[in-house]
């Protein structure tokens, strides 16, 4: 589909494809990349276009599927009025997708890829989130420090993401002294029953909940724990911010800690503008997933302005893009062409999002 | 020779005796019809001989070799095989087909054979295909060769099944009702046929509630009721015997 | 912790075996494995969610009307689907590639229709629970079983001693004859496939309020697994259904417990396999004794 | 009573029936020979309403039957004893029976018919509990019969009742036919036996290859030369 | 009656014209590169030759001997899996991990079939569909083995002869040689004894077993050899795509390949290659729908069964096919 705001030469175009899933059960995600890129495109075009060009963003849908992902992959890299793609949204896609990218020499940002070994697969592949290397240590000293919690429990989704951010979780949390006394897992969208889980947990007595884990998960296992009398505090990581959550859970998530690249609370400005328009378009306040593909259009679209219509120019110029003013942060590309972002902790109070520290 | 030898064989459904201590005995060359009531335990007779069902009690000896109990696709090696009272043809396999079936357990083409398609392949499918058009042209289905056994009008399909059963070579063939749903005609012309495979040495065991085939034909007649035996002998003996006249034949015969 | 995990055991098995008495009706009747069966379930909770939060209706209308009208929806498949089928004399198989068409049609329809988010599902009926000592029942879960051991008996009386329970079993067994019988087989056929989606819509419906939530995918995992526990009790055996249904719950939970929450899936299959193994027509099917 | 004009059948593109022509009178014994695959099962399932005919129509007492589904037909008073049997497998003889009797409503009568057919059956009464799938060949005949008579029809279809039988029972089912015409049950009667079935009926059709190639009174039919040859065996 | 003479004659010219329509066909296949396709498009026949194995194969099960398995994918992922892992860590090539990744799959369901093939309809189905998410959930647990949900990145590309694949027509090319492969076994072995013994138990189980045929035996040499091209297909996307993960060999994969099975038309290996091909195809050319893609795939499926619910070329015996039989009969009379 094309998205045309009225401004530049509307004659000539910049392609950007946004490869997401767009259908099956991880369409909520995909749903996100779309709303925040098309509010990014239409900024861009308002503000005269790139190269004096109108963008037009073309979506493909990979429904989530390592298969679909790489037929997309191919289309887009015989396609050569594409110059960048922003996505995939999951590891699987993304990283069966990334050597057709590779070999057609199209930058392939992924906005959410964290799977470690995501950016090894090649030159054009860039991401921009934190690897759990960065984040779960960071959630390893808030619930050791700053909430002080010794004896954790671990719940992780039994997927790149969840297993990664439980090693490094594990890892530093132990260096700060704490102590893993259980450690579950689940298939995403196959378990909906956490009582067994919860109540071996709860046989060994913990002081927290640590969850690797995503919101709509998080929202049946507080409810879960809940139903079963056990009332254990807590932590999460970045992926839990979502408005749903507290819908889904009420009060059974109150006093959750997590862990934040973004939270539309922040009072910078790059920030306070896209909640506010984002809340303007959609009626709701942006989650992560939408922060981030928003901020990595924006870089793509300045690293085309630079380079020209040039794929393996926009490479070197994405390359090479620091200290980006992003939504999450100031943004500046490792060699290995990986992010580190600033974090900030946050929490459930009253049925909110409040910033913790 | 005794070709088949039963001894005290019994099956039973929970309560119900439906073969009820048969003993039974066949020799080479004979054809030998199995008569009696609706649901007097012939056709439970014959599974019983072709391993469908495993006898309560009792023993069936075959050649000189025990077989009782053995799986069916064991029994038509030993050389019984068999046609079906409802006709179990493979209806989606063509007519030429259903006979090289038939010859399956006297062919040896397995993986290796059939995947590189060896001299010794064709050799046996080449055997095979003439002595299964051999055999169709004898009941006059050569013309039928590729034809789907369903599309076949009934009295060709109970033709078949027996082509079918002779192309395993049996020692032993069983009929199960050959002659249902023929006309007086067809039948005639089965009798033929059975006659003529007889003189041709085969031995037959038959089931059949048509009486005229069935006096014809048979060198000897058992009799069951209820799962007993309750007579055996010549045509003309059953024919005058009491009892199977009020059990079985009634007075029309 | 044992007791509590029995417990947690029984209440999920309960739930597939909610899920598993309707599955293994229409699977009884129509001998066909019913991939639809687990969207039509999601569809039901999402009906029943959506009548409660944008017409502002209470449970228990919202309840009957998502019944009501899944139900009918059951009818829309047979007819639009399945019907042209049976006309046809298609193989089984073909039914059942027109039953996985239908769960991909639906799942993604309501995707669009209200996105793929997993959303709240009210705990309408907050009765509480009884603590024990250490473990504790809430009062939902004996209902979800109460539900599905009443339902169970409900159908076995309507397939066994009612008229049209012996023309929907005459239907499965020779569908000319039982024309021949005079019996609207399509009527029935029909009827099966609006009983069933009622059913799963009481399922869909009392999984959402316990997990509290819904979600597009709901259906999936639950239809395999109520296709799991049916074949586990015995095909058409509705008894088996429930005995089936709690056999896996009870022995994922505790395999999750005690072995590996990683391979709790894996576990109950493999028990279901072992199962099987030992008894090949399922625990309370019986083996039919062939004739020939 | 029923009134079958130029009907023609097909199956896919193969054409069954040829513009069949036949006519029962109320109160008649009906029979049709016709050699294995002259048409009649289908000429049967046609009357019934299980296949539809590509052309032609099917009167039943006046009324237009050809567009009816089969189970209206079998509520208008028609009832197929069918071939191959058809009975319900997996369930027990007397259910069996009790589905002959599915769209009557008077439970008293219902009750007598059972009586009846287990007096005529005495087998299907022994067995009146053992599932249909396990009985012997014969006595499923036996039972689809009976539950052909489950229904009270006015007009009954018989395609091949004997097959299958002891002649002692050939005989009882002639026997059978006769009394219930008597009763005032009018009969169509198809039989590979072709000499019983045309002494018991009045008159008869003879079928060839989708076609009625004669039709006479059951004694002419009887004595007729090219009858005696093709379907007497003489 | 016709002469000796005549017969080998006809004989000569079946065989000439059967030679000459394969050979049309091959060379067709063999210059489809020249055409200029895009990437795009070749790597879709790509992936539809690589459904048309897994298509094929579930048909020997499913079409020719009768028996639904809903698992497929398990043997598929066996073979991927094995490959991946031979290759990445011994560094085999592919000439050595895709015959291995073949066989580990037969031996697997050579232990799966023996206890379990005596089972029926759906108390197989189940099992088959209860063993494929075992396997995946193996898949994904199993890290020491597996790297699980971490997958297997880089895939070393295949060599061939000291030849290696890497870009699309070389891919198409190796493709199509286990396509052929494929089909000509799975075809020969339908065409013998074999295969006879493996449809006479679809159509009658019980007679075929009078008949000789020692159904559990039969049942477990089919699903073997099916297993065995699963896993060959398995090897080649791995070396394909490079990149596995468990979540590739979902039940939902088992059920595409059911589903282009029985659409083509179950019992039909040219239904097994058209099925696959549709349903590759499908997804994609339904893009422009967009959100409604999968909605509209749905309804496909729903629509296309009544349409012809033998599936397209279910119940059509083929030219080729035919003029076996007719040799048959050339044969017979000689
Ligand atoms: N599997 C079974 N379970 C229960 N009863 C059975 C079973 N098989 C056969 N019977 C009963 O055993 C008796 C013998 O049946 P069988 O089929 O051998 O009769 P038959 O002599 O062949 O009769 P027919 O001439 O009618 O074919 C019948 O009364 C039948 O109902
Ligand atoms: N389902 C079918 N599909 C295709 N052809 C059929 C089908 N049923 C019957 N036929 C064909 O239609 C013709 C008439 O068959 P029908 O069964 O009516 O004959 P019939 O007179 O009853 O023979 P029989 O004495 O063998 O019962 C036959 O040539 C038969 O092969
Ligand atoms: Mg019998
Ligand atoms: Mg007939």
């Amino acid at each position: 589909s094309t998205e045309t705001a009225a401004a530049p030469d509307a004659t000539e175009e910049i392609t950007i494809a946004v490869a997401a899933p767009l259908s099956g059960d991880y369409a909520q995600y995909g749903n996100a990349f779309r709303r925040a890129t098309e509010l990014k495109a239409e900024e861009i075009n308002a503000a005269g276009g790139i190269l004096g060009k109108e963008l037009k963003l073309t979506f493909l849908d990979d429904r989530n599927d390592a298969r679909e992902a790489t037929n997309v992959a191919q289309r887009l890299v015989g396609d050569k009025k594409v110059l960048g793609v922003i996505g995939h949204f999951s590891s699987t896609a993304s990283l069966a997708a990334s050597s057709v990218y590779e070999e057609g020499g199209l930058v392939q940002l992924s906005p959410t890829t964290s799977h470690p070994d995501f950016t090894k697969q090649g030159q054009y592949m860039f991401r921009n989130i934190n690897t759990q290397a960065v984040e779960a240590p960071i959630a390893a000293d808030m619930v050791v420090n700053l909430m002080d919690k010794k004896r954790i429990a671990v719940i992780y989704i039994n997927n790149d993401w969840g297993i990664t951010a439980r090693d490094h979780f594990v890892e530093a949390a132990e260096a700060l002294g704490g102590e893993i006394v259980a450690e579950e897992t689940f298939i995403g969208g196959q378990t909906q029953d956490f009582t067994s889980t919860l109540t071996s947990i709860h046989s060994k007595n913990p002081d927290i909940i640590f969850l690797g884990t995503f919101y709509a998960e998080t929202g049946m296992i507080a409810q879960q724990m809940k139903q079963l009398g056990y009332d254990y505090p807590l932590a999460g990581l970045s992926s839990l911010y979502n408005e749903e959550l507290i819908k889904l859970a009420g009060d059974a998530v109150e006093g959750l800690y997590m862990t934040s690249n973004f939270f539309p609370g922040d009072e910078r400005p790059a920030a306070k503008e896209f909640v506010d328009k984002f809340r303007d378009a959609h009626g709701q306040v942006p989650n992560q997933f939408a922060a981030v593909a928003y901020e990595s259009l924006g870089m793509l679209a300045g690293a085309i302005e630079t380079a020209g219509e040039d794929r393996a120019a926009i490479r070197n110029e994405l390359a090479k893009i620091a200290d980006y003013e992003g939504v999450t942060g100031s943004i500046t590309f490792s060699k290995d062409r990986d992010v580190i972002k600033e974090m900030s902790i946050i929490k459930i109070q009253n049925g909110e999002f409040v910033i913790a520290q | 020779m005794k070709l088949l030898e039963v001894n005290n064989l019994t099956m039973a459904f929970g309560g119900l005796k439906a073969v009820n201590n048969i003993s039974f005995h066949m020799e080479e060359g004979e054809i030998i019809s199995l008569i009696g009531p609706n649901g007097a335990g012939k056709t439970t007779f014959f599974n019983m001989l072709t391993g469908i069902y495993i006898p309560t009690e009792g023993s069936i000896v075959f050649n000189g070799k025990n077989i009782t109990g053995t799986a069916p696709e064991k029994i038509i090696k030993e050389g019984i095989a068999r046609t079906f009272q409802n006709i179990r043809l493979f209806p989606h396999m063509t007519v030429l087909e259903n006979v090289l079936v038939g010859m399956h357990s006297r062919s040896h083409n397995g993986l290796f054979h059939s995947l590189f398609r060896t001299k010794k392949f064709y050799q046996e499918e080449k055997r095979n295909a003439y002595k299964a058009k051999e055999l169709l042209a004898t009941v006059n289905l050569a013309d039928k060769c590729n034809e789907y056994a369903k599309n076949l009008a009934y009295g060709q399909q109970r033709r078949l099944e027996i082509v079918r059963a002779l192309a395993a070579q049996p020692k032993l063939l069983l009929l199960d009702e050959p002659a249902a749903g023929m006309n007086p005609q067809e039948t005639e012309a089965l009798m033929k046929y059975i006659r003529g495979l007889k003189d041709k040495g085969a031995t037959i065991l038959l089931i059949e509630h048509d009486m005229k085939l069935v006096m014809k034909i048979s060198d000897r007649i058992y009799v069951l009721d209820h799962g007993v035996k309750i007579a055996e002998g010549l045509s003309k003996d059953i024919q005058n015997n009491q009892d199977v006249i009020e059990a079985y034949l009634g007075k029309g015969a | 912790m044992f007791f509590q995990q029995i417990i947690n055991g029984i209440t999920l098995g309960s739930i597939y075996a909610l899920t598993a008495v309707g599955y293994t009706m229409v699977f009884g009747i129509l001998e066909l494995v019913n991939f639809s069966h687990g969207s039509v379930y999601m569809f039901g909770a999402f009906l029943c969610l959506t009548l409660m939060t944008a017409l502002g209706l209470g449970f228990f209308p919202a309840f009957i009307i998502s019944i009501v009208i899944t139900g009918m929806l059951g009818i829309v498949i047979d007819r639009l689907a399945l019907l042209p089928l049976r006309r046809k004399n298609a193989p089984k198989v073909a039914s059942l590639i027109s039953t996985i068409g239908i769960s991909i049609f639906l799942q993604n329809l309501v995707m669009v229709m209200w996105g793929s988010e997993t959303k709240n599902f009210p705990l309408a009926l907050n009765l509480g629970h009884i603590q024990f000592n250490s473990f504790r029942i809430s009062y939902l879960q004996m209902i979800i079983l109460l539900t599905s051991l009443i339902l169970m008996m409900g159908l076995t009386l309507l397939v066994k001693k009612t008229k049209i329970g012996k023309a929907m079993r005459a239907t499965a067994q020779n569908m000319e004859a039982a024309k021949l019988m005079g019996i609207n087989v399509n009527l029935i056929i029909t009827f099966t496939f609006f009983l069933g989606a009622a059913l799963a819509t009481v399922a869909g419906v009392m999984v959402g309020m316990y997990y509290q939530s819904v979600d597009p995918m709901m259906g999936f995992m639950a239809g395999l697994k109520a296709f799991a526990a049916a074949v586990l009790g015995g095909i058409g055996v509705l008894p088996g259904a429930i005995l089936g249904g709690l056999i896996i719950g009870v022995s994922e939970t505790l395999a999750a417990g005690y072995i590996h929450s990683g391979y709790r899936d894996a576990i109950a299959f493999a028990i279901l396999i072992a199962v099987l193994l030992i008894k090949p027509t399922g625990l309370l099917g019986q083996k039919v004794q062939k004739k020939v | 009573m029923l009134q079958v004009c130029n009907i023609s059948t097909y199956y896919g593109n193969i054409q069954a029936l040829k513009e069949i022509d036949l006519e029962i009178k109320e109160g008649e014994i009906v029979t049709l020979i016709g050699s294995n695959g002259a048409g009649k099962t289908t000429l049967l399932k046609t009357i019934s309403g299980l296949i539809k005919p590509k052309t032609g129509s099917v009167k039943f007492n006046g009324r237009q039957i050809t567009s009816l589904d089969a189970p209206e037909i079998v509520k208008l008073g028609i009832s197929l004893s069918p071939e191959g049997r058809q009975v319900f497998p997996k369930m027990t003889v007397g259910e069996n029976l009790e589905l002959g009797a599915f769209i009557r409503k008077d439970n008293k009568e219902i009750k007598e018919s059972f009586q009846r057919i287990y007096e005529l059956f005495p087998r299907l009464h022994e067995r009146k509990n053992q599932v249909a799938g396990t009985l012997s060949g014969g006595e499923q005949q036996m039972l689809a019969i009976g539950r052909a008579l489950m229904s009270k029809p006015k007009l009954l279809l018989l395609d091949e009742p004997s097959l299958g039988l002891a002649p002692m029972l050939v005989e009882t089912i002639f026997e059978l036919i006769k009394e219930i015409n008597q009763q005032g049950i009018t009969i169509l009667l198809i039989e590979q036996n072709a000499r019983m079935a045309l002494m018991v009926a009045n008159r008869g059709y003879v079928m060839e290859t989708g076609k009625i190639v004669l039709q006479d009174d059951a004694i002419n039919l009887l004595e007729s030369d090219g009858v005696r040859k093709a379907y007497l065996g003489e | 009656m016709e002469t000796t003479v005549e017969h080998v004659n006809k004989k000569k010219k079946i065989i000439k014209r059967r030679s000459m329509i394969y050979v049309g066909v091959l060379a067709g296949l063999l210059i489809i590169p020249l055409l200029s396709l895009n990437n795009f498009t070749m790597r879709m026949v790509i992936m539809a030759g690589t459904y048309m194995i897994l298509a094929m194969s579930l048909n020997l099960i499913t079409g020719y001997t009768g028996q639904l398995s809903l698992g497929h994918a398990a043997f598929y992922a066996i073979g991927a899996y094995t490959s991946a892992i031979l290759s990445m860590r011994f560094g085999w090539s592919f000439l050595i991990t895709a015959p291995a990744a073949a066989l580990m799959a037969a031996l697997v369901a050579l232990l799966l079939g023996i206890p379990t093939l005596k089972l029926q309809g759906a108390y197989l189905a189940i099992v088959t569909l209860g063993f494929s998410e075992i396997v995946r959930i193996v898949a994904l647990n199993w890290m020491g083995l597996t790297r699980g949900p971490m997958g297997i990145p880089g895939i070393a590309r295949p060599e061939v002869l000291g030849y290696r694949i890497a870009s699309n027509t070389q891919y198409y090319y190796l493709i199509l040689a286990l396509v052929i492969i494929t089909y000509m076994s799975l075809y020969r072995i339908i065409n013998s004894r074999l295969g006879r013994a493996f449809i006479a138990i679809r159509e009658d189980d019980l007679a075929a077993q009078s008949m000789g045929v020692d159904i559990l035996k039969y049942k477990i040499l089919s699903f073997t050899i099916a297993a065995f091209f699963a896993g060959l297909a398995g090897s080649f996307y791995a070396h394909y795509v490079t990149y596995i993960d468990p979540q590739s060999f979902t039940f939902n994969e088992s059920i595409q390949v059911l589903s282009m099975v029985v659409l083509g038309g179950m019992g039909s290996m040219p239904g097994a290659i058209i099925g696959s091909v549709i349903l590759t195809w499908a997804p994609e050319m339904l893009r422009f729908l967009e959100d409604y893609r999968m909605i509209m795939y749905g309804a496909i499926l729903i629509v296309m069964m009544p349409i012809r619910p033998q599936g397209i070329l279910g119940g059509i015996r083929f030219k080729l096919d035919k003029e076996e039989e007719n040799q048959h009969e050339a044969v017979g009379s000689e």
